[in-house]
């Protein structure tokens, strides 16, 4: 199978969840697929239950801050098929809130905690969203393109 | 009591009549001589028994990418070698080489060669340690010595080529830093004359002691549809048996023109994808590293070993690009968003130890506290990649 | 094209062998670090545990001519009758602590050349250097030693115990204040104790602290003392990883006590007594080697194999070092020790091993006696002799043959603890109570039937 | 920076005859510092990739065991000096300065590497990184490179012998309470002994 082939596919399969097929021949790197936000759950679902896709493999789960809005980028992969895909759900800077996959795939777990700890998109399911990386009681989104860097933690200072 | 001690609830109520004596939360790390770093895990225990563990992690969280989005592209390289500081190499090279898909840059081909034996030296040197470090969990302190013995000599190859003995920025976008001086290659085929004996010594020491294989075997059983499901990769995965290589499967630069085996675990002296299955994959992948480092070495052409197209200042066309490669823990990816500025949009590193380390939950119940400082090790993963 | 700063002035052809040979020593003697010592001469270290049988035999034949010279021990009438005890017992106090405290000096610092030298290093090397030299012969330019000398680091452990001693001494807030203090004493003691039965020399029999009837029996009822003390202190410190390691202590101590019990007692049944002098007559002076109880029967080779790996279990030395587990429990009971009372806990580790290897050498390998038939006999005759010379020279030889014979079984313990990996609990209880403990009854069993069956031992029974 | 061990200790200038620099006093401050310095156990405290060539430093070619310092220990209170080798984050700096104190006196610390002297690479967006692991503990010896060779780190060690070398024996006790309350340090974050995970 080949990535356009598992494209056509979940187009066919989702034509109402799928917002737009990504570069649309204009940009550079791989192709990918934008989905509705409340879709994502099914779309995943499908392609990991289907027989004839099979992604078995959450590969990389990605929190991007594109200055305008936010996104939760997925790799899905295929290893039966051979084939990589990804999926982008846009969401709103105000409130971005996607559904988990943790029940899907083990390895969202500790991804989609990442995302939230430095983008801050809620993963509505997660079993214990909470921050990963950054200390407990950290203070904003740090990937955030309109993140300010804190002035001292703790008493500890940060700008020297 | 600061919130960050807390522990979790992890207990299951107890019932009523429930005769058991009282469980305990234990803190192994951030600071422990056996959690490779500052990894905390608080496990739950009953006495010696792990009834359950939570990891912790990002006490080594430092910000790679945050910072790889605010620097030029040329100068995200170095702070990839402070991802997985064993495997500077490779880092450097699945860096690179997403960009370069991205960008569409033809590399010579005497760097293609250089690449792939630096990678598979540095390889050897990442498992080597791991090997080292394993044995000292297990009690013996011996193997770690001798095996940095014999990581000295890769560290002095490197030195050679690049000057450092670690995080070594060698590999650039678009190429090499520098040539190999010209007996390079003539240390290196040494380097492998002298090494491939030494495995057997390393297994005569540690891996078919005794002792060592009680420790190890039947611990800490990772079945292969966990291993997938919780996106385990490398040696992790491949010692539950899974058959699974990006230098076979998707190979880059010129692994699909070399001979070498990806080594399984097959449950020799114990259950399928236990710690000596992960352990052993690790020690046969350093025999294979050497196989591909003597082929590798009989056609180094003569060249440059810069692409003409890389220039000062980077800029990518706007698009995006998940690329990843084999590392020694497993599938290193990298996705680049770029909107043909010269500083990325995003970098995100898919690094595989963090998800290895994410199965240690899973495969960690109801093992004695000696096994989990086993299966900790087992797993192989550096904080610095995991936290970013 | 330049090299960079790491690069190595190289000079030979391409791909020639002998280019891969110098290209290899290169590799691995940069100037700046030390030289590659490879593994070839660890063996030598048992002659390193040498030291401590000579400045012991020393110590001895210090302490023997003394009590001869002033007549201590013939010294008659009812003051004496009191003093005499009193002064040897204070006598033989010091002499085990000096004995402790050279003997752990040495055998910390043959520890850490011993691993060392497994590990391709070098080990101690600089503490203790000598600088300037005493001329012999100026003229010739003949000194004594080299102008700077650092004879193998051999004051390391002297700074390391001083340094201990000069560090701040800390007891947790939360800890259990008095247990935590008197932990390292009990341990201590403990060991010290079982010195008493320890015979360092046993013709003149004055060279047994204590020579008691049932020397065997006290000897392995005091030796669990010291599990007492790391118990204690596991419990007082207050923190998971010293009850852990106190756990482990208790659990793994007091069960190794059942082998260490029947291979006791096979020695026991072959020698007809529990006091530890008669043990060792039995083994001698005729038919030197073969009268010792190691090669007496099959059985008591098994019974010295049992308790030596099973004694490796007691003073919780490697494989089974679990009370103490560095990679698991940090330093495990003593972790929140410091300073003093941590260095008393190295030294109770230290005198322990000591012990045991030279109940072993007692029970097992013939004691004093040195398994050279003529020097056994002038050692039984020395004992009736009254001259001094010859009373000291059997002193000597005496101390000499049980120390180094211990020392022996000590570097065993040593090599083996930076051989192996360290056992899980269930497995180090699994291979007492299932393998050691039916193995332990079979040698008692055996033993005794071999006893009843060969009289004497088979070097009568064969040799006449 | 704190002042790493003042030649001369103006506390020193007006003491009373016991305190003053006797022959005596000399002497067993001699000794001492020479114990102490043949001596030197660090803390088994590896941060980041600093903390591989502090493994190679105990490692057999570089083997700092030659000079006394082989027994890395793992707990706190049986070390004498404190390698703080890697990047400090604001996650890991409470637990720096609570095994600092957790040391007995008296104590070292070298700052080994870049990120520890002054978050290195890190220094600029490095939002999480503390700028300098002596914003939470003192350090007596900053050991500079990314990461430092084991060589350097060797040397080091040879400073912080040096200053044992110097070390006055009442000195130490005086400056006891200034370590102890270190200006700067980062507290707020630091749990309450008792808490679980001792």
């Amino acid at each position: 199978m080949t990535r356009a082939e598992a494209h056509a596919a979940i187009l066919a399969k989702f034509p109402d969840a799928i917002v737009r097929d990504g570069r649309e021949g204009k940009e550079a790197g791989d192709p990918y697929l934008v989905v509705k936000a409340e879709r994502l759950h099914d779309v995943v679902k499908w392609m990991k239950e289907d027989p004839g896709m099979r992604f078995e493999v959450l590969q990389c789960l990605s929190g991007v801050d594109y200055g305008k809005d936010l996104a939760s980028v997925y790799h899905l992969d295929s290893w039966t098929n051979k084939v990589t895909v990804c999926l982008r759900v846009e969401l709103p800077r105000e409130k971005p809130e996607v559904a988990s996959i943790t029940d899907l795939y083990g390895a969202a777990d500790w991804h989609e905690r990442e995302a939230y700890d430095l983008l801050g998109i809620t993963y509505t399911g997660h079993p214990k969203l909470v921050r990963i990386l950054c200390a407990e009681d950290w203070v904003g989104y740090p990937l955030r393109k309109d993140y300010v860097f804190p002035k001292e933690y703790h008493g500890i200072k940060n700008d020297l | 009591m600061s919130p960050e001690l807390q522990s979790p609830p992890l207990a299951q109520p107890r019932a009523p009549g429930d005769v058991r004596t009282e469980e305990m939360l234990l803190n192994i790390g951030p600071q422990h001589p056996s959690t490779h770093g500052v990894f905390r895990v608080v496990v739950q225990t009953d006495g010696e028994i792990v009834l359950d563990s939570e990891p912790h992690i990002g006490y080594l969280h430092r910000c790679f990418e945050k910072i790889a989005e605010s620097v030029d592209y040329l100068k995200v390289t170095p702070y990839t070698d402070r991802l997985d500081y064993l495997a500077s190499m490779c880092n450097n090279l699945g860096y690179c080489l997403t960009v370069e898909k991205l960008m569409g840059l033809q590399i010579p081909r005497r760097a293609t060669r250089l690449r792939m034996i630096v990678a598979e030296l540095n390889r050897v040197a990442s498992h080597l340690l791991a090997f080292g470090t394993y044995g000292m969990d297990s009690g013996a302190i011996t193997p770690f010595l001798h095996a940095f013995r014999d990581r000295e000599a890769i560290l002095k190859l490197f030195e050679i080529i690049c000057g450092q003995r670690l995080n070594y920025n060698y590999v650039r976008i678009g190429g090499l830093a520098e040539d190999a001086p010209p007996r390079w290659l003539d240390q290196v085929a040494a380097f492998v004359d002298f090494f491939e004996p030494k495995i057997d010594e390393y297994d005569a020491l540690l891996s078919y002691n005794g002792i060592f294989i009680k420790r190890a075997a039947n611990i800490g059983v990772l079945p292969a549809a966990t291993a997938i499901s919780w996106g385990c990769t490398g040696p992790v995965l491949r010692g539950s048996g899974v058959r699974r290589d990006i230098r076979k499967d998707e190979p880059y630069l010129e692994y699909d023109k070399v001979e070498f085996d990806v080594p399984i675990g097959r449950g020799e002296v114990g259950t399928l994808g236990d710690c000596w299955d992960r352990y052993m994959v690790r020690v046969r992948e350093m025999r294979e590293a050497c196989k591909i480092v003597r082929q590798v070495l009989k056609d180094v052409p003569e060249g440059p070993v810069m692409a003409p197209e890389a220039k000062k200042v980077l800029r990518p066309p706007k698009g995006e690009v998940y690329y990843r490669i084999e590392n020694p823990r497993g599938e290193l990816g990298f996705y680049v968003v770029s909107d043909g500025k010269d500083k990325a949009v995003r970098i995100k590193c898919r690094s595989p130890a963090f998800c290895n380390l994410s199965v240690l939950r899973e495969i960690a119940h109801g093992c004695m506290l000696a096994d989990m400082i086993m299966i900790i090790g087992s797993i192989d993963f550096v904080m610095g990649e995991v936290d970013r | 094209m330049t090299g960079p700063a790491g690069s190595l002035p190289l000079s030979t052809g391409r791909g020639s062998r002998e280019a891969t040979a110098i290209v290899y020593q290169e590799l691995l003697n940069p100037h700046h670090a030390q030289t590659y010592t490879g593994r070839a001469y660890w063996g030598l270290f048992p002659f390193a545990a040498l030291f401590v049988p000579v400045l012991t035999a020393g110590l001895f034949v210090a302490w023997e001519a003394v009590v001869h010279l002033t007549g201590l021990t013939r010294t008659t009438g009812e003051f004496w009758s009191v003093a005499r005890p009193l002064l040897l017992g204070l006598g033989w106090v010091h002499v085990i602590l000096i004995f402790i405290t050279i003997f752990s000096m040495y055998a910390v610092w043959m520890e850490r050349k011993v691993s060392a030298h497994m590990q391709c290093r070098t080990g101690p090397m600089e503490v203790g250097r000598i600088q300037g030299s005493i001329f012999l012969w100026k003229r010739f330019n003949f000194r004594l030693w080299p102008k700077s000398w650092s004879p193998h680091g051999w004051l390391q452990t002297l700074a390391d115990g001083l340094k201990l001693m000069a560090k701040e001494d800390l007891i947790p807030k939360d800890a259990d204040r008095w247990i935590f203090i008197l932990a390292p004493i009990v341990a201590f003691t403990g060991v010290f104790i079982s010195f008493l039965v320890i015979p360092f020399h046993g013709v003149l029999s004055s060279f047994i602290p204590a020579d008691l009837d049932t020397g065997v029996f006290f000897f392995a009822a005091v030796t669990s003392i010291e599990a007492i003390g790391v118990i204690m202190a596991g419990w007082a410190s207050n923190n998971k990883w010293a009850l852990f390691g106190a756990m482990r202590a208790a659990t793994q101590v007091v069960s190794y006590e059942l082998p260490i019990g029947l291979a006791f007692l096979t020695a026991v049944v072959a020698a007809g007594s529990l006091r530890v002098s008669d043990i060792v007559a039995a083994q001698g002076p005729d038919y030197g080697m073969l009268a010792w109880f190691v090669f007496r029967s099959p059985f008591l080779l098994l019974a010295f194999v049992i308790y030596f790996i099973s004694s490796l279990a007691e003073c919780k030395r490697a494989p089974f070092d679990l009370p103490e587990a560095e990679s698991e429990l940090i330093s495990g009971f003593h972790t929140e020790y410091s300073s003093m009372r941590f260095s008393i806990f190295f030294l109770a580790e230290y005198a322990a091993m000591y012990v045991v290897a030279a109940f072993a050498a007692v029970l097992f390998l013939g004691g004093w006696w040195t398994g050279i038939a003529p020097v056994d006999h002038f050692l039984a005759d020395a004992a009736k002799s009254d001259g001094l010379l010859p009373r000291l020279a059997a002193v000597g030889i005496g101390v000499f043959a049980v120390v180094g014979k211990s020392m022996i079984l000590v570097f065993f313990q040593m090599a083996a603890r930076w051989t192996y990996p360290r056992a899980r609990l269930d497995q180090v209880m699994y291979l007492c109570l299932k393998v050691f403990l039916p193995f332990g009854l079979l040698t008692l069993v055996g033993g005794t039937a071999w006893e009843l069956w060969l009289e004497g031992g088979w070097p009568k029974a064969l040799l006449g | 920076m704190p002042p790493t061990a003042p030649p001369v200790n103006p506390a020193n200038q007006n003491q009373d005859l016991l305190t003053k620099d006797t022959i005596l006093l000399t002497t067993v401050e001699d000794f001492v510092n020479w114990c102490r310095r043949s001596s030197v156990w660090p803390l088994t405290f590896g941060l980041a990739c600093c903390a591989i060539e502090m493994m190679a430093v105990g490692a057999t070619k570089f083997d700092i065991d030659r000079f006394g310092s082989g027994p890395f220990r793992g707990t706190p209170r049986q070390a004498d000096l404190m390698i703080v080798a890697g990047t400090v984050t604001h996650k890991m700096a409470p637990r720096v300065k609570r095994l600092y104190d957790q040391m007995a006196e008296p104590k070292y610390v070298i700052a080994m590497g870049a990120c520890t002297i002054g978050g290195g690479p890190y220094w600029k967006y490095g939002y999480h990184v503390v700028k300098g692991v002596d914003l939470v503990i003192p350090v007596d010896v900053h050991v500079v490179g990314c990461p430092p060779r084991p060589e350097a780190l060797l040397e080091g060690v040879f400073k912080i012998q040096d200053l044992m070398k110097r070390e006055k024996l009442l000195d130490r006790l005086r400056t006891y309470h200034k370590r102890e309350t270190y200006k700067g340090a980062g507290n707020a974050a630091m749990p309450a002994p008792g808490t679980p995970g001792r």
